[in-house]
């Protein structure tokens, strides 16, 4: 072949296009290969430990941080801490995810726009936020109308909440409202029969038999991971020991699962199997006689109206086979293991912190723990003791405040009342503005909007208060109707004190340091924003201090001043400090107050472990000192007929997955993808239908189906299953957020929308179990409307 | 090829071929370069090695504080700079750029140099106190520089299994991976 | 010989997940969002797997089992990787060696547990969540296996303290983040092979189970069945 | 002599001579659809598998199918090709390199298709630079490299003459087929070596061809999975193999027939006598379904019959009767009649309903003993995406264009055989059958 000059020109036209084509094509090609290679390279940094108090439920697990330079990147129990004993729950373990959500409040927001829309807001400053705020504060207070204020908050174990319920209290208001839904029925059927105001604790630990009437005691208790320790210890501790464990409820939920017997029952017969088991007990004799007699009141006095006879009349065995579903044989089985156990302790239907519970169900579960001579024993009822920085001296009210005082209540609440507090009577005096208007609003630790049954009239409520503050970490629903939304830092980023949570039998005092060195955003803690507001209103008297740190290390040395208890420790410790407390000797291993805030420091804090079983003084407060058995207020509940009113509608059941319990927990995606391990529900809600009722109703596994309330209706996906009895479907409580960052907001259907103004009769508690619904397969219709309210 | 093969379109025939072979051939240039593509790495100053190594006698720990204590090394911060360079030491220029940063409280972010794959546990602490492995060893005579070097240097496997071998201690592939 | 293994009581668990996202916190684990979660692609290296017990007639029951890597020392997936991707180390543990893997899931069909995942996509992670991760764990590129690694770097951590402390390494020092979480304590973990550990006597427990046994995977995860204590604990 | 041949050949050169534009047309869809399946590729490459439906249990779907899919029609050439070489059977003449080239051609899709399936394509070749011998896909590596070239050997062998023929005939394509006809001359030295050297490969290629897939069959068989782990699939596989690639030859060579008008070459008998071959295969293929279902089902094993009843009665209960009546019904009737088999059209009816039934077994293979694993978990189903589908769409184009390409350069019918089968073996047969029979002495 010869190559003419032509053939070379090819030739090289040839090569250069290829190179120039092909050397690109080349990179092209390999940096789409490797477009998945550029590693996230985590920096390295010294590592660090911070001890903290996980505030993601009213559980108070200590927290151990660990950090890495300046970024925490993982959450542990501390070790040290009797609560979360270096263990944490899925949620905690989560936690961190909230600190560094992409969704978090970074500025104050203002609204500029309509209610209830996040694209409402525009970033401002604090000091744009403070000045409005003090100005409507101090208007108020010159006025001479301070009672206008209102404060609607969560638990208060945390130093932020009791500092803003010293500033309502030092304002001159007597709207320091607590929202606090699925505890009350159980605090109030302890104050009912023993007098006391708390929440019960269970020493499950000892107990050798559980029976759980709809307590979903492994989910949703009050302190989850403090529950389950002692549940893990329950099973097995000792060789050839081990605790058994009956669910009696109409769903087969996870706590059922790991009970040794699920028997299902009709919805809403909790306490007329517990009266059943009551009948059966006492009918047999087999009831606690010493501690019936010696310790208790109401049982059997001769008079008409006793328990005794109560139970004859009202709660024969037979009734409570039909209405509760479960055969007399069962009830009378249950009822022999109860009596026979050496601790049988019963449950109340506890369903979670939003879920409100029934006083007759709590109230039933308790007079069977009497019943057995479970109280106050080991392996029983115990009766939490305060916590010595549970209060603090009361407020010196000036003339304004004290005139405030003497207003009633916005939400009609007062002393004689049973409970604690009313948010739907709230939703219509904020509505009507009577007795009288509410002019500045504030919104802690709590999402009324979401939770509330009374959602719906509470949000156009809102809408007639001039000033509404919402406190958020992460944007909750009533926050969207809020004027401002001030950015609370994370846990992990503020100084913290905690008390006992409830549920919990001995008083401890948790410090929270914060995890990481400067906050992420321009936050601050609301403690500190009460405490500035006190300064610029001339409050500092009743609010004394600087900052929250400086709060936390004045409260440390109040804490030496009461000379007991001990800093936290390991097992052998908290041994020791028990032998030396029952003998009558402390002995604290800290010689001052420095010694003391070091130590708790390095420990997490400061407990008691000595429980004083048996102190009746403490235990019985009414003015019997006895238990009472209250056959007036049974009666009151028996004399209710209750209407099983059943056209062709299924009883709606709602419960509160762990992971999503309390309304949050959905702004994260971990959290969402364990909703259910039993179906694998992963972001959605949907409702539980037994097969057969399914079958009525035309329904198939999988289908969205529209569930309907008088009022409302949502759409939800159908799991036809045998977790649930038959003529009902279970709906979980937590999705269906209007708000909560990119993760939870429009994601599900919130079930609370479905329930009405119902009240359980005589204690005038929300009844979150009496809704009835309409269940059918979703039309296209449906569906879309589902759709926009999801986006 | 004889004429009858030679068509008025050879020309273009050998610019096909031409274009295909080097079409391949610079494509697959064009991948392993990428590969081994080096972005340069600045350093806010131009870190004088040896002054500081040689000259003034300092150990490495002064800036990198953690290699005898932890598993990284660890970068100087504006802080440990400071502590000789709050005023002026010597004349050069680059370190009066230093000290204005200082005074000016710039952040001091130094780029690494040496960089393990994410994907591996290396104790700095394990090999140079435990195994008194010299720095040298890996990280070359980089304290004799003046200058900081501009080419980033990858560690691959081969050097550390080479090492590995010869001193007898594991090769297990969880040893170092993760 | 050290070799690893877990022992998980299923009387004490009640399947609360606590370790399924203390698993995915501590091992730098993707975010999967409502679309990829949708399409089964979340990933998990522990779950919980519910096995329905009762026929139609009887009442029906639940169980739920955590189920992870088992580690096991005859395992399917080690014996197929075609790259010598996924190794099983002296010590048992059962590696996946990331920027090996070439990622053609054989391994994920082979394994009878189906434990492995895969990753569908490149991680990523939303400001400023990406601050939250660990640098003691590498963060997969998208196209590769990855699976429960019994939190190896723990090991290599532990170790490196254990000898810095000149001492062996004792019970406890090395444990992953599932079993340090496990509110129910329904965890164990440490060296089978020692047979003062706890593990090695829970082994023995007349409750121990192992699952899918019968394929001879030799399993080092170690199930104790629901029920009366055998005096084990 | 020679140009009347020629002349009675010509058919056979009009496809290379002269192209019609009916065909670019044709080339300029396929290519259009191969463009599109290297977008969704691109895609892929971009974006990382999660644009396939795949998911967790189902981490293979679609194109592990297609693998096992192509690898089968790869038998389609040189194994049937080699038997009927070694047979001696003559109406061989004018398929075998219509099915040769298949092979050849296919092997590449296949190998395409796992690479298709890996999460790191970048680093397909730490398969051999960290290679674990214990892995059957490392073997499968080996003996479809083995195959791939035994039959590209096998496949260019017999073409030498034909080359050489072109060569002679097409002066301005001498610059490509002058290399390649290594200076043929036709002599006949150069016949007996050829001829030896086809013979021999012949040998070699059916071991590895039988090889090929069984070894695809042990990437499933060698896990414990239910409804994999099973000694069958050796011979299963082969049998399938066997039986998906008569019928893509036949299915080849009624197009070829048709477009070409290759009448005189591509008999009905030839049809006739492959569609035997294909009710032979249809019913080895029951035979080993039957055993393998009966012996699961029989057994009764729960985890097996998880999957068992999924294919059976379950969501994949429409596939799987439909790949019944695909690979059985549909052929049986058609091949097992005499009127329909002799037609063209009834073979190729058949053929392509064994196509799509075939496809539909290795579907059936791969997805439904992932869609349940032996310990609970519930998937979302898989559902191919658009990405897996368009590149499915693609490799079939493309292949189909390749196929089309190869017959505009080479003759797609054995010209040289053709003849020699006219000038030699017509005696060579008559002398072949009479040394069966018992000698007749003229006396």
């Amino acid at each position: 072949m010869t190559i003419g000059r032509r053939e070379f020109i090819g030739l090289m036209a040839g090569a250069a296009a290829g190179t120039a084509v092909g050397f690109p094509a080349g990179r092209i090609f390999d940096s789409t290969l490797h477009s998945g290679d550029q590693f996230l390279y985590p920096p390295r940094g010294p590592e660090q430990f911070v001890l903290s108090v996980c505030r993601e439920c009213s559980g108070g697990c200590g927290v151990r941080a660990r950090r890495i330079g300046e970024r925490v990147v993982k959450l542990d129990g501390n070790p040290l801490h009797p609560i979360s004993g270096g263990r944490l729950c899925a949620k905690g373990q989560a936690a961190l995810q909230v600190l560094y959500h992409p969704d978090r409040v970074r500025v104050p927001l203002r609204r500029a726009g309509a209610r209830g829309s996040l694209a409402s807001f525009r970033p401002s400053s604090w000091d744009a936020a403070l000045n409005d705020i003090a100005a409507r504060l101090q208007s108020l207070r010159d006025e001479q109308h301070p009672e206008s204020l209102v404060l609607i908050r969560g638990d208060d174990r945390t130093l932020g909440t009791r500092i803003a319920r010293r500033f309502v209290d030092a304002f001159g208001s007597p709207n320091d409202i607590a929202f606090n839904g699925g505890g009350e029925a159980e605090a109030l059927a302890l104050l009912v029969t023993q007098g006391v105001r708390a929440t019960p604790a269970y020493d499950l630990r000892a107990a050798d038999y559980v029976l759980s009437l709809g307590s979903e005691m492994l989910e949703t208790p009050a302190a989850p991971v403090y529950t389950a320790r002692a549940y893990g210890d329950f099973r097995q501790t000792y060789p050839g020991h081990r605790g058994k464990f009956v669910h009696v409820d109409p769903r087969l939920s996870i706590t059922a699962a790991s009970a040794d017997e699920w028997i299902p029952i009709r919805p809403g017969s909790h306490a007329a199997f517990a009266f059943g088991l009551a009948t059966a007990i006492v009918g047999e004799g087999l009831y606690d006689r010493a501690f019936v007699a010696e310790r208790t009141i109401g049982f059997e006095d001769g008079a008409d109206g006793d328990l005794r006879s109560l139970i004859e009349q009202y709660f024969p065995l037979e009734k409570a086979a039909e209405q509760t579903g479960v055969s007399v044989n069962v009830i009378l089985r249950v009822a022999r293991e109860l009596a026979g156990a050496h601790n049988g302790l019963v449950l109340g239907p506890h369903k979670g912190p939003l879920i409100g519970g029934r006083l007759f169900d709590h109230l039933a579960a308790h007079i069977l723990n009497a019943l057995v001579g479970n109280i106050d024993q080991r392996g029983g009822v115990l009766i939490p003791e305060e916590s010595p920085l549970d209060s603090w001296p009361a407020v010196e009210r000036d003339s304004v405040a004290a005139s405030g005082h003497r207003r009633p209540r916005l939400d009609g609440v007062d002393a004689s009342s049973t409970i604690g507090n009313d948010l739907e009577q709230l939703a219509q005096a904020l509505a009507s503005g009577q007795p009288y208007r509410a002019e500045v609003l504030f919104v802690a630790g709590c999402d009324p909007i979401y939770a509330s049954p009374a959602r719906q009239r509470f949000a156009s409520a809102l809408e007639r208060v001039p000033l509404v503050v919402s406190f958020a970490t992460i944007p909750n629903d009533t926050s969207l109707y809020a004027d401002w939304i001030l950015p609370e830092p994370h846990y992990l980023e503020q100084w913290d004190l905690h008390t006992s949570p409830p549920s919990v039998a001995f008083p401890m005092v948790s410090v929270a340091s914060p995890a990481v060195p400067k906050p992420l955003h321009d936050t601050r803690a609301m403690g500190d924003v009460f405490l500035t507001l006190a300064r610029r209103i001339e409050l500092q008297r009743a609010l004394p201090w600087s900052d929250v740190p400086t709060l936390v290390r004045a409260e440390i040395d109040r804490l030496y001043q009461v000379r007991r208890g001990a800093i936290m420790g390991t097992d052998f410790d908290q041994a020791w400090v028990q032998m030396m407390e029952r003998a009558g000797w402390w002995s604290p291993g800290y010689a001052n107050a420095d010694e003391l805030w070091q130590r708790s420091l390095e420990a997490g804090g400061w407990w008691d472990p000595f429980y004083d079983h048996g102190d009746w003084s403490r235990v019985f407060r009414r003015k019997s000192g006895r238990f009472d058995f209250r056959p007036d207020v049974v009666r009151q509940f028996a004399a209710v007929s209750s209407s099983l009113d059943s056209s062709g509608s299924l009883a709606l059941v709602l419960f509160e997955p762990l992971s999503v319990a309390g309304g949050t927990g959905a702004e994260l995606p971990f959290l969402q993808a364990i909703l259910d391990p039993g179906f694998d529900a992963q972001w959605e809600t949907w409702g539980e239908i037994h097969p057969d009722t399914a079958a009525v109703l035309g329904i198939r596994d999988g289908s969205p189906i529209r569930v309907a309330s008088g009022h409302e209706a949502i759409v939800v996906r159908a799991r036809v299953t045998e977790r649930i009895v038959q003529g009902a479907i279970a709906i979980p409580v937590g999705l269906g957020r209007l708000a909560g960052g990119r993760w939870a907001a429009g994601v599900g259907a919130n079930p609370l929308r479905l329930l009405d103004r119902v009240r359980e009769p005589v204690s005038l508690l929300p009844d979150f179990g009496s809704a009835r619904v309409l269940v059918s397969e979703a039309n296209a219709t449906d569906r879309r409307a589902a759709g926009r309210i999801e986006r | 090829m004889t004429s009858d093969g030679r068509g008025s379109r050879l020309e273009l025939r050998l610019a096909a071929l031409a274009f295909v072979v080097v079409f391949c051939g610079a494509a697959a240039a064009g991948l392993v370069t990428m590969r081994y593509r080096r972005s340069p790495v600045e350093q806010p100053i131009a870190f004088n090695h040896r002054k500081h190594v040689i000259d003034n006698q300092l150990p490495c720990s002064t800036c990198h504080q953690f290699y005898e204590t932890e598993t990284f090394s660890g970068m100087p911060d504006a802080d440990t700079c400071a502590t000789c360079h709050q005023e002026r030491q010597g004349k050069s220029a680059e370190e009066a750029r230093l000290v204005k940063m200082l005074t000016n409280h710039q952040p001091l972010v130094w780029n690494s140099l040496f960089r393990q794959p994410p994907h591996i546990f290396y104790s700095h602490r394990r090999h140079v106190v435990k195994a008194q492995i010299k720095c040298e060893r890996c990280h070359g005579n980089i304290g004799m520089t003046t200058f900081p070097p501009r080419q980033v240097k990858r560690l691959s496997m081969s050097d550390c299994i080479a090492c590995h071998e010869r001193l007898h201690v594991a090769t297990d592939c969880t040893t170092c991976h993760r | 010989m050290t070799r690893w293994g877990m022992v998980i009581d299923l009387d004490r668990c009640t399947a609360c997940q606590a370790c399924v996202v203390a698993c995915q916190v501590e091992n730098n684990i993707p975010l999967a969002d409502r679309v990829d979660c949708e399409h089964g692609r979340g990933i998990s290296w522990i779950r919980l797997a519910p096995f329905r017990e009762g026929e139609h007639g009887t009442r029906p029951s639940l169980r739920l089992i955590p189920i992870l890597c088992m580690h096991c020392e005859r395992p399917p997936c080690v014996k197929v990787c075609p790259a010598t991707a996924t190794i099983i180390g002296e010590e048992g543990l059962v590696g996946q060696i990331y920027p090996r893997c070439i990622g053609c899931r054989y391994c994920t069909t082979a394994c009878p547990y189906t434990v492995r995942r895969f990753n569908w996509k490149r991680p990523e992670w939303p400001e400023p969540m990406e601050q939250g991760l660990s640098p003691d764990v590498s963060v997969r590129p998208r196209g590769v296996v990855e699976k429960c690694s019994f939190c190896h770097h723990r090991l290599q951590r532990a170790k490196d303290k254990a000898r810095f402390e000149d001492r062996p390494l004792q019970e406890g020092d090395y444990v992953p983040a599932c079993v340090e979480t496990c509110p129910a304590e329904a965890m164990f973990f440490g060296d089978l092979d020692d047979p003062r550990s706890t593990v090695a006597r829970l082994a023995e427990s007349p409750r121990a189970i192992r699952l899918l046994e019968e394929l001879g995977t030799k399993p080092k995860v170690i199930y104790l069945s629901k029920g009366e204590s055998g005096g084990d604990v | 002599m020679e140009t009347f041949e020629l002349g009675a050949d010509k058919r056979l050169f009009a496809p290379i001579e002269t192209t019609r534009p009916r065909f670019w047309v044709f080339a300029g869809i396929l290519l259009t659809i191969g463009l599109w399946g290297g977008f969704a590729w691109w895609t892929q490459l971009r974006r990382g598998l999660g644009v396939t439906g795949l998911n967790i249990p189902v981490f293979w779907g679609l194109y592990i199918t297609n693998f096992v899919f192509f690898i089968g029609i790869s038998h389609a050439g040189t194994l049937i090709s080699a038997i009927l070489r070694l047979a001696h059977a003559e109406w061989r003449r004018s398929i075998t390199r219509a099915a040769e080239v298949i092979t050849v051609l296919v092997l590449f899709f296949g190998m395409a298709c796992v690479i298709l399936d890996l999460g790191r394509p970048d680093r397909v070749l730490y398969v051999i630079r960290f290679g674990n011998f214990t892995s059957p896909l490392l073997w499968d590596v080996t003996s479809v490299a083995c195959y791939l070239t035994a039959s590209t050997i096998y496949l260019y062998l017999p073409l030498i003459p034909d080359i050489a023929i072109l060569r002679d005939r097409m002066p301005s394509r001498r610059w490509l087929y002058r290399p390649l006809a290594l200076g043929w001359s036709d002599s006949p030295r150069q016949q007996r070596i050829l001829n030896r050297a086809i013979a021999v490969m012949a040998v070699i290629v059916i071991p590895i061809a039988v090889s090929v897939h069984t070894v695809v069959s042990w990437v499933f068989a060698m896990t414990v999975q239910p409804m994999w782990h099973s000694t069958i699939f050796g011979p299963y596989f082969v049998v399938g193999a066997i039986f998906s690639g008569i019928a893509a030859i036949i299915i080849a060579m009624a197009i070829i027939r048709k477009a070409y008008h290759l009448e005189d070459y591509l008999k009905p008998i030839h049809f006739n006598n492959l569609g035997l071959l294909l009710l032979v295969m249809s019913l080895l293929w029951f035979y080993f379904t039957f055993a393998e279902f009966l012996t699961t089902y029989y057994g009764g094993e729960p985890m097996h019959m998880v999957v068992f009843l999924s294919k059976t009665e379950g969501r994949f209960a429409p596939l799987f009767w439909a790949m019944v009546v695909f690979c059985l019904v549909i052929p049986f009737a058609l091949l097992a009649n005499n009127r329909t088999r002799t037609k063209v059209w009834g073979t190729v009816v058949a053929s392509v309903a064994v196509e799509i039934g075939m496809w539909l077994e290795r579907y059936l293979i791969v997805v439904p003993s992932l869609s349940s694993p032996r310990l609970t978990m519930t998937a979302p189903s898989y559902v191919p995406s658009w990405v897996e589908w368009s590149l499915f769409a693609a490799f079939v184009s493309m292949f189909i264009l390749l196929y089309a390409v190869f017959t505009k350069f080479f003759p797609i019918i054995s010209i040289w055989e053709i003849r020699e089968g006219r000038e030699h073996s017509v005696a060579e047969v008559t002398t072949r059958v009479e040394s069966y029979l018992p000698e007749v002495t003229h006396e």
